[in-house]
Parts: C-alpha cells; sequence; structure tokens
C-alpha cells in the first residue's frame, strides 16, 4: 500500500496528450483493468480519475482504493485496513468509496471455457443463508455484493459505486451502479439491497446476520440510493459487507417465498458476471458468460466447475489437462515443489489470513497453569512444524494475529508467543513441580480432527516436540463432528486448530472471547473481552488498533492458544490461463472474492 | 402307585412338542400355522436303575422326547417329574441342579467335544461348571473314571485332542464325561450307530455295566430292535410321535401285538440261521407328522386296518399289567 | 463249492493312498474271485478297505490314491491297465454298474433325475430315440417299482427308500452283467431296508445279475449273498460260503465280529467286544493286522502276513491257527 | 415360485422397518452436531447455532423426532435435507444411477470373471495356472481400493493417457446422445476396472472353493463310474452347482459393494450416491443420510431378492421346498 500511495502522491501533473491517447486506448477496449490502471498511474492519474475516465468511456469497470482520494486520512492510507473508508482519521470528515462502471462494455466472452475443479458440492444457490465453503467460488460468479474486499482487505465498490458515513457514523448512504441487471433482465435496485440485508437480519441463522447487525434499518430513496441506519457506529460493518452470507439477492424473485426453499435456489438468477446454465450434482456445475453483465468481463465464454474431492485426484486431473486451475481440494503439499518444476503449470503461493494455533484446556491441569502452556510454546520448533509438516508452505508463527490484515497484527515483543528454547522449557517445568520422573513429567491427551492431512503432520510433530521435553502426548484422530463434540465437553488437554481471521479483527471474539462459538479452550479473560467490545465499536482506526493490541498482548500472558504457523496455499494453474484473481496486482478483488470475471486464455 | 412298587425316577405324562411351521406364503398372510407333531402325548415311567429302549424309525420322535427330558428342549404340553418334582419348565439355575442328575450322550462322538480343547479340558470343563472339588480332586476323580471304564493308562488319553481319537474311544470318553457327574438317569441317544461293529459292544456293556454299579436309569433311543433287546428291560416302540406300543422286553418281541410292531420286528435281518418269520408288508414310507388328524397314525399303511381306525385315535391301552397297546384289535 | 466261471477276479490286488503323513496301504494282496451269476459279500469295519476296492475295480480311486500291485480280471481282461477313455467307452456301466451309499447325494440336486438318466444313457446308446429312452427310463423304474412321476422329481424331493430305487434304476441302465452294492441300504430304515434288499434279490435273478455286495452289516451281507469275503485293515481274513461263515467262521476276526453283534432271538449273553483299536494304516503291525487285538495271537502271527489255507467247501482263511491245512492258490483256481 | 417370491418379499418389510429403526438410532448416537456444522465452523456465534438447531428441529425430544420422521415416511415424505434444503428423494435419485452403474457393471463383470477363473483353475488344479491366478487373487483382495484406483489413474489416465483420470462427463466437449454414452462409457473404465479388480478375487475364491468342493461330491462320482467324461461332467453339473454360493455371495455383497465404492467415487470423482453418503456423513446431515439407508436398504433387498431368484431357477430345493 505504500508504494502505491506515494506513487500517486508524487505524480501531479498528466499529460493531456497522453490522457486523451489513454482513454482512446480504453474507448478501444483493448487493455486489461491491470494494464489501464498501471498506464493510468504512469499517466499522474489517482484512481479516482481513472475511474472517471473509465465512467464517461463506458469502460470496463475500474476499482478504487480506499482512502486514496488523496487529501484525507494519510495514516489509514498506510494501514489500509478494511474499515478505513469508513473511519479515517478526522471524525468530522466523510469519505466517499467510488466506482466507475455503470454500463458494459461490447467484449464480453470470447476465451473459451475455463474448467476449474472444486472439492464439493455446493448446497444451494441462494449464497445467503448458511455457510457454504464449496459454494463460495459459484456464487461469487453468479451475484454481487454491494462492495467487495480486495486482496489486502480493503474496501473497493461493486454494487455501490460510491458511500458516505455520517459524520455521526449512524448512518452510511451508498449509491448504486446503473445499468446493473439481473440475469433474467429486471434491473438491480435499492430495493434489493433493502431486501436483502432485511432478509439476512431476520434470519437468525443467516452467517451475515451477526456481523450486520448494527443495521438498525435501511432505507431506500430512490432505485440507486441505499441508506443504512445504524444503532451504533460500527467499524468492522462495510467489511462484513464484502464478506460471507452478503450477496444482493433480486426480491422480484425472493420475495413473499421462503428463501430457503424459492425454486431459484436450483436455478440461480443474480447479477454476476455469469449465468448458470445447469448442475449435476457430484460432477459439474456450468456456466455461461453473461453477455449483458453490468461490470467489466466476463471475457470467458464458460465456466465448468469441475467437482473432484480426492486431492490427489484432483491435481492428477489437472497435469492431465482436464482442469485448467486447482480451486480445490488443496494439491497435497509434499506434491507442489514437483507441480512448480512441471513446464506450463504455475503455482501461486497465497499466505491466507489464518494461522494454525495450539489451544490448551484451561480449566484442566497441567494445562491450566501458564508455566505449562508457556513451557509448551517453548518446546516446539516452529522450524521443524514449517518444514516438516507443512512442507515449507506455511510461515513460523511469532505473534498471534494473522500479516495479512497487517494494521491489526501487532509485531511488538509483548505481543510475542515465547519461542523455542527447550532448555528453557524443561527447566520451566521442573520448577513448575513437573520433574521428569521416569522419563515422564505428564501425558497431555491431543485429539485432532482429520479433515487434512496436515492436522495429522502437525500434531506428530508437536508430540515429538513434547516427548523431548518428558512430555508424553496421545494423539486421538477424530472425524470433525466427533471432535467438536469432545472438545466442548472439555476431554481433552491440547488440541489444533486454525481458519479464517478476517476480514476484520472483530472475529477475534469468537475464537478467544467468552464463550465464543469456536473457543473450544474455555478461555475468559474480562479485558480481553472488554477490548474486543470496545474494539467493534471503535470508529477511529488508532482506537481500533490500541483495543486489538491490547487483546493481543493479553493474548501473550495468558498463551491460551499457541500459534504454530502462518497459511499458505498453493493454487496450480495452466500457463494458458491469465488473470486469475491472485494473479492480478495487489489491491484487486482477490482471493476473498473468488470471481472468475477477469480469467482469460492467451 | 402302590406301596410295593418303588416311586419312579422319571415319570413323563402327555408330553407333547409340536414345531409350528408355516408352508406357504398364504399361511403367512392368514397368519395360519401347521404343526409337526414331533412327539405327541407320550406317556411312561422309568425305575431307578431301569432301562428303557425307545425304538422305531428315523423320525419318529424318540430323539426328541430323549431331548425333551433333559431338557435341551421344552416340551409344548405334559409334564416330566423327575423324582417327583415337576422339571417342565424349571429355571435356569434350577435347570443346573437337574442337569447334574440327568445328563445326555449323542450319536457322533466327535460332535459331542470341542475340536480345540484336550481331552483334559474337556473333561475338567464338566465338573468345574458344576463346581465340584478342586483342581487336584478334579483331576483324580477324572483318572479314576478313566480308570473304571476301562480307559488305562488315562495320561495317554488325557493330553490328547479329539481328532487324535477313534470314534469308539471317544465315545467311551464321552460316557465317562457324563458319569463324571454321577447322573441318575443317563439319555442315551443312538450312542453307537456311528461306531464299527467291533467297538460297540465295548459301549454297550459300559453302559450296562454303569447301571449294576450306580443304579442308573437309561432311556436308551436306538433304530436296532436287536440293541435294545440287549440293553433294555423294557421296550416302547414309537410311530410318528406316538407309542405303538409299550412293555418288558421280551414280551414285546416275542409277542408283538401292534401291526407296526409286527412289520417292524418281521423286517430285521436276520443273522446266520436266526429264523423270523414271513415279513409283514406295509406299503409306502412313513410319512411327515404334519398336522395330524383323527385316527390312527399307523392306519395308512396298516395291512389290518378298519374303519374305526380312520375315525379315532387309539389310546395307549394295558393288555396285561405290564403291557400297553395303542391298537382298536386289542378291544376286540 | 462248483467250479463256475470267474466273472471278476482280482489278482494279488494292492492299492495305496499317498498322504502328508506318508504312504498308506489300504488294499494288501487281495486275492477274490466273483463267480458268474452268484453274490459275493464284502463285509468289514471303517478303514478294512473295502470301499477302496470297490473304486479300484470301476478305476474310480481319487487321485492321492493308486493300484500298486495286481490285477482287475474282468472276463479275461485286466481293468487296471486300461486308459480312463477305453473304460468309458467300453466297461463303465455297460459292464460293470454300482449303486452307491450315500443315495441321497448320489446325484446333482440341481438336475431332474430324468435329465440325469437321460444323459447317462445318451452316453452309451447314442443311437435310441429320445422317445426310445424315455421309455426305458420308465420301464426301469417300474422294474423297482416306482412311478413315472420320479423322472420328474428332483432328488431332494424323494423319500431314502424311493432315491435308492432310483440308483438301483440307475445301476440297471444299460443292463450290465456285474453290480457292486456299496453299503448300499446302510442309511434307510429298517423296513424300507429290508424292501430293498428283497427287490435286489429278485432282480438279481431277473437281470441274471453277478453282484459285489458290500457292507459292514452281517445281517445285509446275511439276506444277499451266497458267499463272504471278510476284511480287516485291508487284509483277506477269510472267504466262506454264507451259511458256513455264520455257523463257522473260522478267523478269531470273523467269530469276534460274528459275537460282537446282537442277536433277535436266542439266549441274551454278554456281547464279546473286541478290544483295542482299528491299527494305523500308517504303520500296520507286521504279519497279520488282526494281531494286536487277537486272543490267539502267537509270536508267530507278527512275522509275516500268513497265507490263505483252504478249509475246503470253498472257505479260506488266513490264519496261522489252521496251518496244518493247505495253502490256497487263488490266482489259479477259483474260489466261493 | 409365486409363493417363493412373495415370502421373500414379505421378509423385506421388517428388514427395512428395522433398518429404519437402528439408523435413526445409531446415527443419533454418533458424536457430532448438525447445527454446528450447518452454522459454520469458523464464524457462527452461540446464538446462530441454537437458531439453527431450532430451525432444523434438533432442539425437540429425541423420541419426538423420531415419531415425526416416522410419520413422515409413512406419508411417503423422507423430509428434506438440512444442507441442500431439497427434498430428500431427489437429492438421492440424482446420483443412484452413476453408482447403480459403476457397481452394478462392476459386480456382473467380477463375478462372470470371477468365475470363468475359478473354472480355469480349478480344471488344472495345481497347475500353474491355478498358482498364479490365486496368487493374484490374494494380492488384489489385499489391496485398498482407493489406493489401487490411484494406481490406475496415474498409470492410464496421467502417464498413458488411455483414459480420463475422472468424472463421468468430459465436461469441455459437454457431447449428448450417442457420444455422450460413449463419453460415459470411457469415464466409467476405470473405476469399474478399480472395483472390478478387487472384487474378483471375492468370486474367483469362493467359486474355486465351491468347485473343488463339488469334485468330492457323491454325485461327481456317480457320474464318472458311469463312464461320463470329466469335461462333461463339469460342463453340465459341477459347474452348476459350484456357482450356487458365488450367486449367494453375489447377491450379499451387492449391498456391501453399493456402500463400499464411496471410496472408489471419491477417488475417481464419480458422482455416485457413496460420495453423497459421505459428505452426508461429515454434515450431519440426518434426513438425508436416512434417505440413503431407506433407499439402500430398499435397493439392497430388492437386489438379494433378484439373487434369491436367480438362485431358486439354478436350484430346485429353494425353488419347490
Amino acid at each position: 500500500m505504500m508504494h502505491r500511495a506515494a506513487i500517486l502522491t508524487s505524480l501531479q501533473r498528466p499529460d493531456p496528450q497522453a490522457v486523451a491517447t489513454f482513454e482512446a486506448v480504453v474507448r478501444a477496449g483493448r487493455f486489461s483493468r491491470r494494464d489501464l490502471i498501471r498506464k493510468g498511474i504512469l499517466l499522474g492519474l489517482s484512481t479516482p480519475a481513472i475511474a472517471g475516465i473509465l465512467a464517461s468511456c463506458g469502460g470496463s469497470s475500474p476499482t478504487s482504493t480506499p482512502g486514496s482520494g488523496g487529501t484525507t486520512a494519510p495514516a489509514a492510507a498506510s494501514t489500509s485496513p478494511a474499515t478505513a473508508a469508513v473511519a479515517p482519521s478526522s471524525a468530522a470528515a466523510t469519505t466517499t468509496g467510488t466506482s466507475g462502471a455503470a454500463a458494459s462494455t461490447g467484449a464480453k466472452g470470447g476465451s473459451g471455457t475455463l474448467v476449474v475443479s472444486n472439492s464439493g458440492d455446493l448446497k444451494t444457490f441462494n449464497p445467503d443463508f448458511q455457510i457454504d465453503d464449496n459454494g463460495y467460488i459459484v456464487h461469487s460468479n453468479l451475484y454481487n455484493t454491494m462492495v467487495v474486499l480486495d486482496d489486502d482487505y480493503n474496501i473497493i465498490p461493486e454494487l455501490a459505486k460510491q458511500w458516505k458515513v455520517a459524520a455521526d457514523g449512524l448512518s452510511i448512504t451508498f449509491t448504486l451502479v446503473s445499468g446493473a441487471k439481473w440475469h433474467d433482465g429486471q434491473p438491480v435496485t435499492a430495493a434489493d439491497c433493502k431486501y436483502t440485508i432485511e432478509q439476512i437480519l431476520a434470519q437468525k441463522g443467516a452467517p451475515g446476520k451477526d456481523n450486520l447487525s448494527a443495521i438498525k434499518s435501511v432505507d431506500t430513496p430512490d432505485d440507486t440510493t441505499v441508506v443504512f441506519n445504524l444503532s451504533a457506529p460500527s467499524a468492522p460493518l462495510l467489511g462484513f459487507l464484502g464478506w460471507y452470507g452478503t450477496f444482493i439477492l433480486p426480491k422480484h424473485i425472493y420475495d413473499g417465498s421462503d428463501w430457503t426453499k424459492n425454486p431459484a435456489n436450483q436455478k440461480p438468477i443474480g447479477s454476476g458476471p455469469f449465468k448458470f446454465v445447469s448442475y449435476k450434482t457430484g460432477d459439474n456445475i456450468n456456466l455461461e458468460a453473461n453477455k449483458d453483465y453490468w461490470g467489466e468481463g466476463p471475457y470467458l465464454d464458460k465456466v465448468i466447475f469441475r467437482i473432484i474431492p480426492d486431492a490427489n485426484t484432483a491435481t492428477q486431473a489437472f497435469l492431465n489437462g482436464e482442469v485448467d486451475f486447482v480451486n480445490g481440494p488443496t494439491p497435497p503439499l509434499s506434491q507442489v515443489p514437483a507441480l512448480q518444476q512441471t513446464p506450463g503449470v504455475k503455482v501461486d503461493i497465497k499466505t491466507y489470513p489464518s494461522v494454525y494455533y495450539l489451544g490448551c484446556n484451561m480449566k484442566k491441569e497441567p494445562t491450566s497453569k501458564i508455566e505449562v502452556r508457556k513451557a509448551i510454546s517453548q518446546a516446539i520448533d516452529r522450524q521443524q512444524v514449517v518444514a516438516k509438516a507443512l512442507s515449507g508452505f506455511g510461515s513460523v508463527a511469532t505473534t498471534f494475529y494473522t500479516d495479512v490484515i497487517a494494521w491489526a497484527a501487532d509485531k511488538q515483543p509483548d505481543a510475542q508467543v515465547p519461542q523455542y528454547d527447550k532448555a528453557a522449557a524443561a527447566a520451566a517445568l521442573d520448577a513448575a513441580g513437573y520433574p521428569a520422573k521416569g522419563g515422564s513429567r505428564f501425558k497431555l491427551t491431543f485429539p485432532y480432527f482429520t479433515a487434512s492431512p496436515q492436522y495429522g503432520d502437525m500434531a506428530q510433530v508437536v508430540k515429538e516436540n513434547l516427548k523431548a521435553i518428558d512430555v508424553d502426548v496421545d494423539l486421538v484422530a477424530l472425524e470433525i463432528g466427533a471432535w467438536q463434540d469432545r472438545t466442548q465437553k472439555g476431554d481433552y488437554d491440547v488440541s489444533l486448530l486454525d481458519g479464517f481471521q478476517g476480514p476484520d479483527p472483530a472475529n477475534l471474539k469468537n475464537r478467544v472471547g467468552t464463550g465464543g462459538g469456536i473457543n473450544f479452550w474455555f478461555y475468559s479473560n474480562p479485558d480481553v473481552d472488554k477490548a474486543l467490545d470496545d474494539g467493534a465499536k471503535a470508529t477511529d482506526q488508532k482506537t481500533r488498533q490500541d483495543k486489538y493490541y491490547a487483546v493481543q498482548r493479553q493474548l501473550a500472558k495468558d498463551l491460551p492458544i499457541i500459534p504454530l504457523a502462518g497459511v499458505k496455499i498453493p493454487r496450480p494453474y495452466h500457463d494458458n490461463v491469465t488473470g486469475l484473481y491472485f494473479t492480478e496486482a495487489k489491491g484487486k478483488t482477490g482471493l476473498n472474492r473468488f470471481t472468475l470475471t477477469k480469467v482469460g486464455k492467451k | 402307585m402302590s406301596a410295593i412298587s418303588p416311586a419312579p425316577l422319571l415319570d413323563v405324562t402327555a408330553l407333547r412338542r409340536l414345531f409350528p411351521i408355516r408352508r406357504s406364503f398364504a399361511d403367512v398372510l392368514t397368519r395360519r400355522s401347521h404343526a409337526v407333531h414331533a412327539v405327541d402325548a407320550v406317556s411312561f415311567t422309568l425305575n431307578p436303575g431301569e432301562i428303557l429302549a425307545l425304538v422305531g424309525e428315523s423320525g419318529c420322535g424318540k430323539s426328541t422326547t430323549g431331548r425333551l427330558i433333559v431338557r435341551l428342549d421344552t416340551a409344548t404340553s405334559g409334564a416330566i417329574r423327575f423324582r417327583g418334582h415337576d422339571v417342565t419348565h424349571l429355571g435356569s439355575a434350577a435347570l443346573k441342579q437337574f442337569r447334574r442328575q440327568a445328563q445326555i450322550i449323542f450319536q457322533n462322538p466327535f460332535e459331542a467335544f470341542d475340536s480345540r480343547q484336550t481331552i483334559a479340558a474337556s473333561l475338567q470343563q464338566v465338573l468345574h461348571i458344576h463346581d465340584i472339588g478342586t483342581q487336584q480332586e478334579r483331576q483324580a476323580r477324572i483318572v479314576a473314571a478313566l480308570a473304571g471304564a476301562g480307559i488305562v493308562p488315562a495320561g495317554d488319553f488325557l493330553s490328547r485332542y479329539p481328532h487324535e481319537l477313534s470314534g469308539g474311544q471317544l465315545q467311551r470318553i464321552a460316557t465317562v464325561r457324563v458319569m463324571l457327574l454321577e447322573p441318575n438317569l443317563l439319555i442315551a441317544d443312538e450312542p453307537v450307530s456311528m461306531l464299527d461293529v467291533s467297538v460297540r459292544a465295548e459301549i454297550l456293556n459300559q453302559l450296562l455295566d454303569l447301571r449294576g454299579s450306580r443304579q442308573m436309569a437309561i432311556v436308551f433311543i436306538t433304530h436296532d430292535i436287536a440293541v435294545a433287546r440287549y440293553m433294555a428291560d423294557r421296550i416302547a416302540v414309537m410311530y410318528l410321535g406316538a407309542f405303538a406300543e409299550i412293555g418288558p422286553v421280551d414280551d414285546v418281541i416275542e409277542n408283538p401285538q401292534h401291526p407296526y410292531t409286527k412289520a417292524l420286528l418281521s423286517h430285521t435281518l436276520p443273522i446266520g440261521d436266526e429264523v423270523i418269520g414271513e415279513p409283514l408288508e406295509i406299503p409306502g414310507d412313513p410319512p411327515t407328522p404334519i398336522d395330524l388328524g383323527v385316527g390312527c397314525r399307523f392306519a395308512d399303511r396298516c395291512p389290518f386296518a378298519f374303519e374305526r381306525c380312520r375315525m379315532e385315535t387309539p389310546r395307549l391301552q394295558p393288555v396285561d399289567p405290564r403291557r400297553q397297546v395303542a391298537c382298536h384289535l386289542m378291544d376286540d | 463249492m462248483n467250479q463256475t466261471r470267474s466273472l471278476l477276479t482280482l489278482n494279488h490286488l494292492s492299492v495305496a493312498y499317498r498322504t502328508s503323513r506318508g504312504a498308506v496301504q489300504a488294499v494288501q494282496d487281495l486275492d477274490l474271485s466273483v463267480p458268474a451269476g452268484r453274490s459275493v459279500g464284502l463285509v468289514g469295519e471303517s478303514g478294512s478297505g473295502k470301499s477302496t476296492i470297490a473304486a479300484a475295480i470301476l478305476r474310480l480311486l481319487p487321485e492321492n490314491a493308486a493300484i500298486t500291485g495286481g490285477s482287475i480280471a474282468f472276463n479275461g481282461v485286466d481293468l487296471a491297465t486300461l486308459s480312463d477313455a477305453e473304460l468309458n467307452r467300453t466297461w463303465r456301466w455297460r459292464e460293470i454298474a454300482m449303486v452307491f451309499q450315500k443315495s441321497l447325494a448320489a446325484l446333482s440336486p440341481v438336475n431332474r433325475i430324468h435329465d440325469q438318466l437321460n444323459d447317462i444313457l445318451r452316453q452309451h446308446e447314442p443311437a435310441l430315440r429320445e422317445a426310445e429312452r424315455d421309455a426305458r427310463l420308465s420301464d426301469l423304474l417300474r422294474a423297482v417299482h416306482l412311478s413315472d412321476r420320479v423322472l420328474h422329481s428332483y432328488p431332494f424331493e424323494l423319500s431314502g427308500g424311493m432315491m435308492q430305487r432310483t440308483m438301483i434304476a440307475l445301476g440297471l441302465l444299460c443292463n450290465p452283467p456285474f453290480l457292486i452294492l456299496d453299503e448300499a441300504t446302510t442309511a434307510l430304515d429298517v423296513i424300507t431296508q429290508a424292501q430293498i434288499l428283497r427287490e435286489v434279490n429278485r432282480l438279481k435273478q431277473e437281470y441274471n445279475l453277478t453282484a459285489l455286495i458290500i457292507s459292514h452289516d452281517v445281517g445285509v451281507i446275511n439276506a444277499t449273498t451266497d458267499a463272504v469275503a471278510v476284511l480287516y485293515a485291508g487284509q483277506l481274513m477269510e472267504v466262506a460260503p454264507k451259511r458256513r461263515f455264520f455257523a463257522a467262521p473260522a478267523h478269531p476276526y470273523s467269530r469276534a465280529l460274528i459275537a460282537s453283534v446282537p442277536r433277535l432271538s436266542g439266549p441274551r449273553q454278554r456281547l464279546a467286544a473286541i478290544p483295542g483299536n482299528l491299527p494305523d494304516l500308517l504303520d500296520p503291525p507286521p504279519g497279520c493286522r488282526f494281531a494286536p487285538r487277537c486272543p490267539y495271537v502267537t509270536p508267530r502271527c507278527s512275522t509275516a502276513v500268513p497265507p490263505l489255507y483252504d478249509l475246503g467247501d470253498g472257505q479260506f482263511v488266513r490264519c496261522v491257527l489252521f496251518e496244518s491245512r493247505p495253502i490256497a492258490h487263488p490266482a489259479e483256481e477259483t474260489m466261493a | 415360485m409365486g409363493r417363493y417370491v412373495g415370502r421373500q418379499l414379505l421378509t423385506i418389510i421388517p428388514t427395512i422397518l428395522l433398518s429404519v429403526v437402528l439408523n435413526f438410532a445409531l446415527l443419533h448416537a454418533a458424536p457430532g452436531d448438525p447445527a454446528r456444522i450447518y452454522a459454520g465452523f469458523d464464524t457462527a456465534t452461540n446464538d446462530q447455532i441454537a437458531a439453527v438447531r431450532h430451525e432444523l428441529g434438533l432442539d425437540k425430544p429425541l423420541p419426538l423426532q423420531f415419531a415425526l420422521y416416522v410419520n413422515q415416511i409413512l406419508h411417503g415424505n423422507l423430509g428434506e435435507s438440512f444442507a441442500y434444503h431439497r427434498p430428500v428423494l431427489p437429492v438421492i435419485f440424482e446420483r443412484l444411477p452413476a453408482t447403480l452403474l459403476l457397481t452394478i457393471t462392476s459386480a456382473i463383470i467380477a463375478v462372470i470373471l470371477g468365475a470363468l477363473l475359478a473354472a480355469v483353475a480349478a480344471r488344472r488344479t495345481f497347475s500353474k495356472v491355478d498358482f498364479g491366478l490365486s496368487f493374484a487373487s490374494y494380492t488384489f483382495y489385499a489391496m485398498p481400493s482407493f489406493w489401487l484406483g490411484l494406481i490406475l489413474i496415474l498409470v492410464f489416465a496421467s502417464k498413458l493417457h488411455w483414459f480420463p483420470t475422472s468424472g463421468m462427463h468430459d465436461v469441455r466437449a459437454g457431447y449428448t446422445g450417442y457420444r455422450n454414452v460413449l463419453d460415459v462409457g470411457k469415464h466409467l473404465i476405470l473405476p469399474v476396472l478399480t472395483l472390478v479388480l478387487v472384487q474378483t478375487p471375492i468370486y474367483y475364491r469362493i467359486t474355486r472353493a465351491s468347485v473343488a468342493e463339488q469334485q468330492r461330491e457323491d454325485y461327481i462320482t456317480t457320474f464318472r463310474a458311469t463312464g461320463m467324461s470329466e469335461q462333461r461332467i463339469f460342463r453340465r453339473y459341477a459347474l452348476r452347482n459350484a456357482l450356487l454360493p458365488t450367486v449367494t455371495v453375489f447377491g450379499l455383497s451387492l449391498g456391501y459393494v453399493i456402500t463400499g465404492s464411496a471410496l472408489v467415487e471419491i477417488v475417481f470423482g464419480w458422482p455416485g450416491i457413496g460420495r453423497l453418503t459421505l459428505d452426508a456423513v461429515f454434515q450431519r446431515d440426518y434426513p438425508l443420510l436416512l434417505g440413503i439407508y431407506l433407499i439402500l436398504a430398499v435397493t439392497v433387498s430388492l437386489a438379494i431378492l433378484l439373487t434369491d431368484l436367480v438362485y431358486a431357477v439354478l436350484d430346485p430345493r429353494i425353488r419347490l421346498r
């Protein structure tokens, strides 16, 4: 982010002639979005300016970086938090997000069929009423959200081309793009947004409900304006609006029906770049280009998601050319180096906003003792974890929060996790009253679930590391449902977990807050709970950072969870495929939105 | 029972065992069931030390009767009294007590032993189940019992497995095994029919000796009337689940009253210059005793059958104080 | 006994089984002849080799058994030297037929009786028309007092007695001069057994059959044979005309055998058991195989197998007690 | 025969009823909370989980849930899948044909192949052929199907490019008509081969043992004695008798194959019921699982009935008794 802001502010005077040429190029539609932006930046145009040109040209959809207006919020620009658009440094100021696209260009489709492997069936084509990991990439291509998170968790426009946060933080006004249409030809309007948001808020079980709970009511003064009235200022709200379970649904299809049973759940009508063609369950999902797409692209004629549950098979299908791009399942990590060596194959290795960590049972001795937890943390050689269990596809974790959401990750010494020091670990346990009698200080029960092979391998490395300081570990492999039952009963000493920590650190509440949904460790610290609550309510970026730093410092003191390694995910594709979301330059829609609008084949 | 005759050891009254069967889909639908009358109203008494032979062709119900008596099977109706106690419906604890006194040996000695157990273990187990003696006492008792049966040296047999012994040897050991419990009643179900001729006599003699020395009563089940004659004091001839006649062995053999008994005896193969007499021809094979109606079971094959035989089931009736016959001819 | 032509002559026949623990001499140096038109009974206990002899005559020994010596002369032809194809073409069933023990399993359980009998008949009488074959089958069944219904039945639908009659009909299918009955009535009930044995006797007359009747039951032997051969542990112990055998058995084993059978008449004396067990044929006693159980055993009994001594009137016995009698030379003369 | 079929049909009903009760009990006794799984692992709050639990009706007492379920079934309604929010039956019937195609094809090939090889081996006892076949049968029998499947993919798809690695259709080509049939056939070969290789040994060994046993039967001796050639005896009598246990095993193993093919379906990305089941297990989709088990119970019962009928045709002892 730093470098882009620097470039933007250093180039002040664009050459009018160059701008004209640029306009002509855009009109001709000859450049990819990436090229356009790069060229525009080189011409000294700010991103909104490019967007303006594109909009006036009726060109393809550009994107905007939040807080890049150039006049305000330098602090926000440097940390680029997802909340920046809502909460610039000055409480008095309001910020505008912008979106350029109003109508589609003529260049839709034409670059063939892309076959993407997906690890399982989606549950339903209604993207909002339940969590559906396998469906997310499909939903993303069929539907739009109001705003989108980019690869660095900045908020960028989608259906909402711009938005304004009221000075008191109690309302947000969105302006929608014009010309967006549903796949059945009906226009996308503010009523659709209102319907969707209200529907989400009305359903207790909807995954988006809690994240959007700050919204008190939704107004639609006209067809392109949506106003969220909030019960209190909410910093994470906009980030969550670009997150799970917030795809805008067509009101004219869903209104008045049970949205879990609407026929459109099997024959979806979205507003996204691809239209539904067919779904053979267990086999494939077939989408075709939406030639009337309001935004950029799509450039492909078709996207076919092939469902291949086995990682080895998916890898072979990929190598055999049956699949162009492995979205899932993640190839066996040990095979990735060979894939990287294969001609014609590219492997993108993406740092995922997730950390593998060991959770300690806070209710049961010996792990209820901080000395023991600290010793465990010191006993684990994280280099070994990364090298042995993750085949190098991971990073040694020294702190609690993912680096990917950089503004919230505390890297200060106070927030550091005790690192590998075998001797110190042994000494600490001696001192804590756990001498190594007969080669064993105590025995820990370590259940883990068998969803991915890495878990077993990591558990094994942990076991070996702990054995080196005379702590025995009983590994118990369980299916995930059984694992949940067991950990919830507290029938364990340590266990292993990871998971998405975005888009906002407010999510930490579920992980380490008292009674959090995945706080399997019975960790409860009022100070942490308070800091988490304050962090969620604060609108000021700096204040929020302070609160979440405080949480991480306290975690370093209490060590209910012991971070081991950051998660990296390899995604192979053939080099005739270009423009995949992760191959785009930073600042574009990325991993968090698996839209394939931009994918084309050479 | 008069004062002079001893109280019977075993008193079987109107014993019945029906095996329900459903023969057709229609039966299943209508929940109608047929019944095989395996044993039908069998009554007799047995005194201590007495041997009663049950004789008949295969399927006549003689083995079922034996199994009912030692409660390997439960009677549909009727009563079995052992030493005056009704044992027809004993619970498991009382049954264990009863079984100690009433034992059974079977036709196939190879199936009577667990092929994975040594002979010693098999014999020990019997005593163990009934909680008799210490380990040493049991051992001594087993060796003594084997020696008593002429199985010497006992050590030669104890460590062997069933498959290492001949059928005759195993049957003798099987007999010893039931004798370990010193029962008062033994059911011997065709104990020699699978054995070679030359070893049969050994088993038969062994059983006779045990009767002599222990006053053990025996229900001896056989298809061979000559063997029955050798073994028994009394003989009961069975046909299709019911007694045709019962009486002292010599009376029955020398002067059979029931036509079936006559047929059976007249078809027994003579040995050497024995004279059996002209065979009493009876046509056909014994039918399966399903849903028997009224009338004599033997009527269809009986050369002497008359109208009444098909109308009325003959009862077992005394023809002399020690002899009973179930035949309408006796009424004349 | 008169010198009649011998239809079947077993000369020094020996049969051995190969087992994992060594060779078993199941039949040792056996001499026996069956005169045309007569019935010879072969009596012995399990392991005596009597069924092996039947299998050897038709050359149906299992794979692990072989004729190790001697000859099987049938009408002057040594069956022991013929190939399977020759036996199938000329001898089996056309000349020598057999009624087996365990008759319920003696035909394929899943094919109708008619189909099986017809199939066998077609092998030997390919020229016959279907209708002629059917007529032959019906005639045969009538001969054993069975109705045509049996032809359309499966084996399991028949009673033991009916099945045994069917097997006898099968034996007569090709009108053979020689019939072997191997424990043919063993599993039957008393009355059925007696009826069938009487039928066999009648058919022997009607079809002019020569028969070898194998049984462990001296009653069956008594009912059906003219002469008796006693086998013990693979050795032929005694051959005698039937009456003579029952009235004056010579060999100690023959005597013990008859004495161990309970009778239906006469005094009820204690049965004489034969002590001991059959010898282990993997390691048989040298000399007379009955010696270990014999009440009259002498040291000489174990030195060599005694020869057959001729007691006259067709009675021969293999026992040193009769060494004063002339030694018989069965290869040169006809016995029984 | 009609009576026999009727009797067999009647026995199916209690079997299926029992399976419903057992499946319900077992599913609910197994650890794992569907509500938590539906609410999402990373993000769900305890409130959301409770809401989902209520929505799915899992907060009702278990006996009531069972009563409601039985009532539903009796009205011909197998309920609605937790995960897919669709009636259970269409979800199942979308997947059943693929599984039946895979399993029945492979089972039939395996039983024929196994029986043929067994016949060949049994006629040449202790020969090299016999030894080789026995060795191969043990080898393939011991092989895990998913592993074997992967090896076949590596060799025949990745290395030789003879067949596609996985799936049921060439999605890029999107064939229709007879070309679609050929395409499915091409995709079918490797998974069928996998199942054939692991199943054939079972039939081979059963038939091999059974032929050997028939050779010792008395009726074989009878036919030999009548002068019938060995070949004729084998062809006309021994083989037919020897096939009886094979047919029984075939019927019994059909059930096993249909449920046990899940691993092969996963390896080959085959869109069958096995994979649907496994997914449903992981998601604790009770209505779907119960529905699958019910349909499988019916299918397997019918398959067994069918084999019983074949058996009855082959064996008059069953037919006529």
